[in-house]
């Protein structure tokens, strides 16, 4: 299922034009990592793709469906949408039974077998009768990740998934984006964590003030020459590994640490 | 040698029908104008930590378990009242937005706020406004409604309204959880200019931040110290780096390359610019 | 009379401290925003002082009367100025949910029910003189067609919105009592405990 | 809720002080509730005069008209249409209406109106942190001043966040429209986010107060310079003494009677 906008156009209430005329298409089974400074319409831009707002004008095709004819309880069938703050829709009181809510209103077969899975995968299986506040703020929010994998959509998209993240959360977190490309799921990331992104999305779009600056591979952003110019129009300053590869004049710039460490020995050899 | 500002002795904390030790017999100190980091995995019991040295600890979370003894700028924190620690010690919660009281129509009162409870004359309080708001560049917010201003900015008025209060020791608790990259260039910015004139206790999850700003580290894992004591010792030996802790990425990167047995100089960078001089000599 | 004056404060003082002062404020607000939730569904439901009761449950009689009395004030400086001298049945509706909550009413439906109806009797009792002596019976809640009808009766202007009252009142806070206990019943133990009247949630802690 | 308000300055164009001009409204409502339909008609005529004075008359008349209006209305349709009490029955304008029940009807009216008018006068043009101001000053405890500035300021915030909710319970398939059962379902998944991130953070909040010193006892101090001038001082005096003598003047009628 892939995800395409043409032309679209958004102007809020008080005629501010948050999304001029972006036409993108996101083929499906890609992750896309969704970057800029806050107000560029990454967050206006996430609210098209389930349906959420309606396009001033253009058109927001998720597969075959225009998101215009349709609302957003029917569109979250193709898409998930995490948001930011975990407190604006835990509703429930026991883990298992929130991670359950997306996929019973989809009227999916097994809600529980689903939630459990996707519950699994966070190790929060073993907080599943626990009142979500009764755990760590950290955890609520793996939890709300947790609700949106469960949903099994084609479309997961999250918006600063790791802010306030520690080291083993991030880690989990890192594991379930992997296990959701296998599945063919197109997974959207929206984050100012530019490192930590940069290791599991296979393609980049920049938005500056409500447009996109770049569309394209991860690649070939990390190549261009202009890449610390193209970022900080953006409000982004360039990734630490870039920083370190440029520094010590490695060509290609890459973007995990594994990576780094395999090109410094592929180097050396030569 | 300086002398210490905080002394933690045996200290242990359990929050009310809890039976975990959210604090187990921590023991440390931190000299004056030292800036110290605090890292460890959730839950490690780092904000309990910023609670039980403020004094919030245990009047305010009624019903806990308290040993040991808290001594924050010679004043016991267990028992001090709160407008005596006010003037020693100031923390910033995590959540800025929730630190703004929520009753005030400015920015300028808001700052107020914290003076005008502790009675400080109103000459007096108009003066500190201004200096913070200028030591801080938030001149331009100061007649903003407090509900209006952004993340970042918010942080700014919440560290102001600590700062207002001239505080010895400053606490931030994961400032940047919240914050885009210009933001945390910012508060770094704003770090760096307060190191040394005042005690700075920084929790953060992001190691790349501590270089170069942080002294000393105190590393907590479920209430219990692994480490406190020079920040290089504890990222330099091979095979330390902890798999719940972290490090900095530079340090992941010369630390995988040691594993595979390639040539490294004996200890593991703990700053960028070590880092590069390490890789350049692998080159 | 001195120590019964000092024991009001100190039972005050414990009920509006730390945690509970920002509840009471939400409490208060919540009142206010329900209608909100109502328009986004489209329910005719009014559930105007759930929040109050939220405040008696956790935090006592007194803080559920400061709640009901802020967001009654609050409701006349920013919508209808008039609701303000409707403050007594509001002091009645929060000291009555503290005690009654102490009993620990809202742990159980069958026992949350009745003690809204209850509580919708008291309601229309005290609100039944003002609303008669102020606005002759007129409330704009929906319900004054039945105080035409009992006027036309030949019943006074007092009973006939007294009457009106025993009609619309039980059956708004029996619905508010009802949605109090679904809500009392998932609230979570960690964050409940640090408040002054936890026990009449989770009355078998320690 | 910023309004400012410069009603009737007593010196230069300095705001009168917010106690002076809550005791007038109270003074004007309980004179209107004991006393007389003449001294009412006396009483709104004073009110006209001082809402046409101030700048915010267009949105008190608006509040007026939305909020008191239509109370009235109904009050007097209710009385003139259906008032058993009396059988004479006189023609108004080609319609059958029942004379007592008309006075009684106008009598109720012009008191609500009267009431209301001051209310709206007082509400309008006084900042409410000024006044909370005015109250702490003369001894208000601070917690009970925070619950009110506090709540009015969450009114607006639960407005937004209720918001927030209803968008990402929409995304994940809370369905709001169809059948009034569905929508009563979904009464919960709206409610109980609003209560439990709100439980929440009161305990962060309350935490934030205990760092910020509201619970401090002693003197306290005001960065708003609020201060009663020796005019409003007497007419505080005033307003106080003339408003009880007429209630316990009334009272002992009430009582001989």
């Amino acid at each position: 299922m892939n995800l395409r906008t043409k032309d679209l156009h958004h102007v809020y209430a008080g005629d501010i034009h948050a999304l001029k005329g972006i036409s993108l298409t996101i083929a499906g089974g890609r992750c896309v990592l969704l970057l800029g400074q806050n107000g560029a319409g990454k967050s206006t831009l996430l609210k098209h793709l389930n349906g959420i707002l309606k396009p001033t004008s253009g058109e927001v095709l998720v597969g075959e469906t225009n998101t215009k004819l349709h609302d957003a309880a029917f569109l979250a069938q193709f898409v998930a949408l995490s948001f930011q703050n975990p407190d604006d829709q835990i509703s429930s009181k026991s883990v298992v039974e929130e991670a359950m809510f997306g996929p019973r209103n989809l009227g999916k077969q097994d809600p529980e077998a689903l939630a459990r899975e996707a519950l699994r995968m966070f190790s929060l299986e073993g907080d599943a009768n626990t009142h979500p506040y009764d755990l760590h703020p950290s955890k609520r929010k793996l939890l709300t990740i947790a609700s949106a994998i469960a949903m099994d959509t084609p479309v997961v998209a999250f918006d600063e998934p790791t802010a306030g993240f520690d080291v083993t959360q991030r880690c989990l977190f890192g594991k379930a984006l992997e296990r959701l490309k296998e599945r063919g799921k197109t997974v959207i990331l929206v984050s100012h964590d530019l490192d930590y992104s940069l290791q599991y999305c296979d393609s980049v779009i920049l938005m500056d003030h409500g447009s996109v600056t770049f569309h394209g591979d991860k690649i070939h952003l990390l190549s261009r020459p202009d890449l610390r110019e193209i970022l900080r129009a953006s409000g982004l300053g360039l990734p630490i590994l870039c920083r370190m590869s440029k520094a010590i004049g490695l060509r290609t710039a890459p973007s995990s640490v594994e990576e780094f460490v395999q090109l410094l020995h592929d180097n050396r050899t030569i | 040698m300086a002398h210490p500002i905080i002394t933690v002795e045996d200290y242990s904390f359990s929050y009310k029908a809890s039976n975990k030790k959210a604090l187990d017999r921590l023991s440390f100190s931190i000299d004056e104008f030292e800036c110290c980091g605090i890292i460890g995995p959730s839950e490690a019991g780092k904000s309990t930590l910023c609670y039980a040295i403020t004094s919030v600890l245990p009047h305010y979370f009624s019903g806990g378990k308290t040993e040991g003894r808290v001594l924050t700028a010679g004043l016991d924190a267990l028992s001090t009242p709160m407008d005596l620690m006010m003037k020693k010690v100031g923390l910033l919660i995590q959540s800025s937005g929730v630190f703004l009281s929520g009753i005030k129509p400015t920015v300028r009162e808001e700052i107020a706020f914290s003076m005008e409870n502790l009675g400080i004359s109103r000459t007096e309080i108009v003066e500190r406004i201004q200096s913070v708001m200028e030591e801080l560049g938030i001149e331009s917010l100061a007649e903003r409604d407090p509900l209006t201003l952004s993340g970042g900015e918010m942080q700014r008025v919440a560290l102001a309204c600590v700062l207002a209060l001239d505080p010895q020791v400053l606490i931030l608790d994961e400032p940047t959880s919240s914050l885009d990259g210009e933001g945390v260039r910012d508060l770094r910015l704003i770090l760096s200019k307060l190191k040394g004139k005042k005690t700075i206790l920084l929790v953060e999850q992001r190691m790349e931040l501590l270089p170069g700003l942080i002294d000393s580290l105190l590393v907590l894992r479920e209430g219990k110290k692994v480490y406190s004591g020079h920040a290089e010792r504890f990222f330099s030996s091979i095979g330390s780096l902890e798999e719940d802790i972290g490090a900095p990425i530079w340090t992941q990167v010369c630390y995988h390359i040691a594993s595979r047995g390639n040539r490294t100089a004996g200890t593991l960078p703990y700053t960028y610019r070590q880092a590069l001089k390490a890789l350049g000599t692998i080159r | 009379m001195k120590n019964v004056l000092e024991s009001f404060r100190t039972s005050i003082r414990k009920e509006t401290s730390g945690v509970s002062i920002p509840f009471i404020a939400f409490g208060a607000a919540l009142n206010l925003s329900l209608g909100q939730i109502a328009g986004l569904l489209k329910l005719p439901v009014y559930l105007d002082s759930i929040g109050t009761v939220l405040v008696a449950v956790l935090c006592g009689p007194w803080a559920a009367v400061i709640a009901g009395s802020v967001a009654n004030t609050i409701g006349s400086i920013t919508f209808s100025p008039p609701s303000v001298f409707f403050i007594p049945t509001v002091i009645v509706i929060g000291a009555f949910t503290g005690i009654v909550a102490r009993h620990g009413v809202f742990r159980k439906w069958y026992t949350a029910l009745p003690a809204g109806v209850i509580q919708g009797l008291l309601a229309a009792a005290v609100s039944a003189p003002i609303s008669a002596y102020l606005f002759s019976g007129i409330t704009l809640s929906g319900m004054d067609f039945l105080v035409m009808f009992f006027r036309a009766e030949g019943k006074s202007i007092l009973l006939s919105t007294f009457l009106q009252g025993l009609i619309a009142d039980p059956l708004d806070k029996a619905i508010t009592y009802t949605a109090a206990w679904v809500i009392v019943r998932q609230l979570p133990h960690r964050i409940v405990i640090r408040f002054p009247r936890y026990e009449n949630v989770f009355p078998s802690s320690d | 809720m910023r309004m400012s308000s410069h009603l009737l300055t007593s010196k230069g164009m300095r705001p009168v002080h917010p106690l002076t001009k809550l005791y007038f409204t109270v003074s004007t409502v309980v004179l209107c509730f004991l006393l007389d339909v003449t001294a009412q008609v006396f009483i709104a005529c004073l009110l006209l005069i001082l809402c046409v004075l101030t700048r915010q008359r267009r949105s008190i008349f608006k509040r007026f008209l939305r909020y008191v209006l239509p109370v009235v209305i109904l009050v007097l349709l209710l009385n003139v249409l259906i008032y058993p009490e009396s059988e004479k029955w006189i023609s108004l304008f080609g319609f059958r209406v029942n004379e007592v029940g008309f006075h009684f009807g106008l009598i109720v009216s012009l008191r609500l109106s009267v009431m209301s008018l001051s209310l709206l006068l007082f509400f309008v043009t006084t900042p409410p942190h000024l006044l909370a101001t005015a109250v702490l000053m003369k001894g208000a405890s601070p917690r009970i001043v925070f619950v009110f500035l506090h709540s009015l300021q969450l009114v607006t915030t639960l407005r937004r966040k209720i918001g927030k909710i209803f968008i990402a319970q929409a995304s994940r398939g809370l369905d709001v429209k169809g059948n009034p059962f569905k929508r009563v379902k979904a009464l919960f998944p709206m409610l109980l986010p609003l209560v439990f991130s709100y439980l929440s953070e009161s305990l962060e909040r309350g935490l934030a107060l205990e760092l910020r010193g509201l619970g401090i006892h002693g003197p306290k101090s005001y960065l708003v310079e609020l201060k009663e001038s020796g005019t409003e001082r007497v007419a505080n005096l005033l307003l106080l003494l003339g408003t009880s003598t007429v209630i316990l003047w009334k009272l002992l009628q009430w009582l001989i009677r």
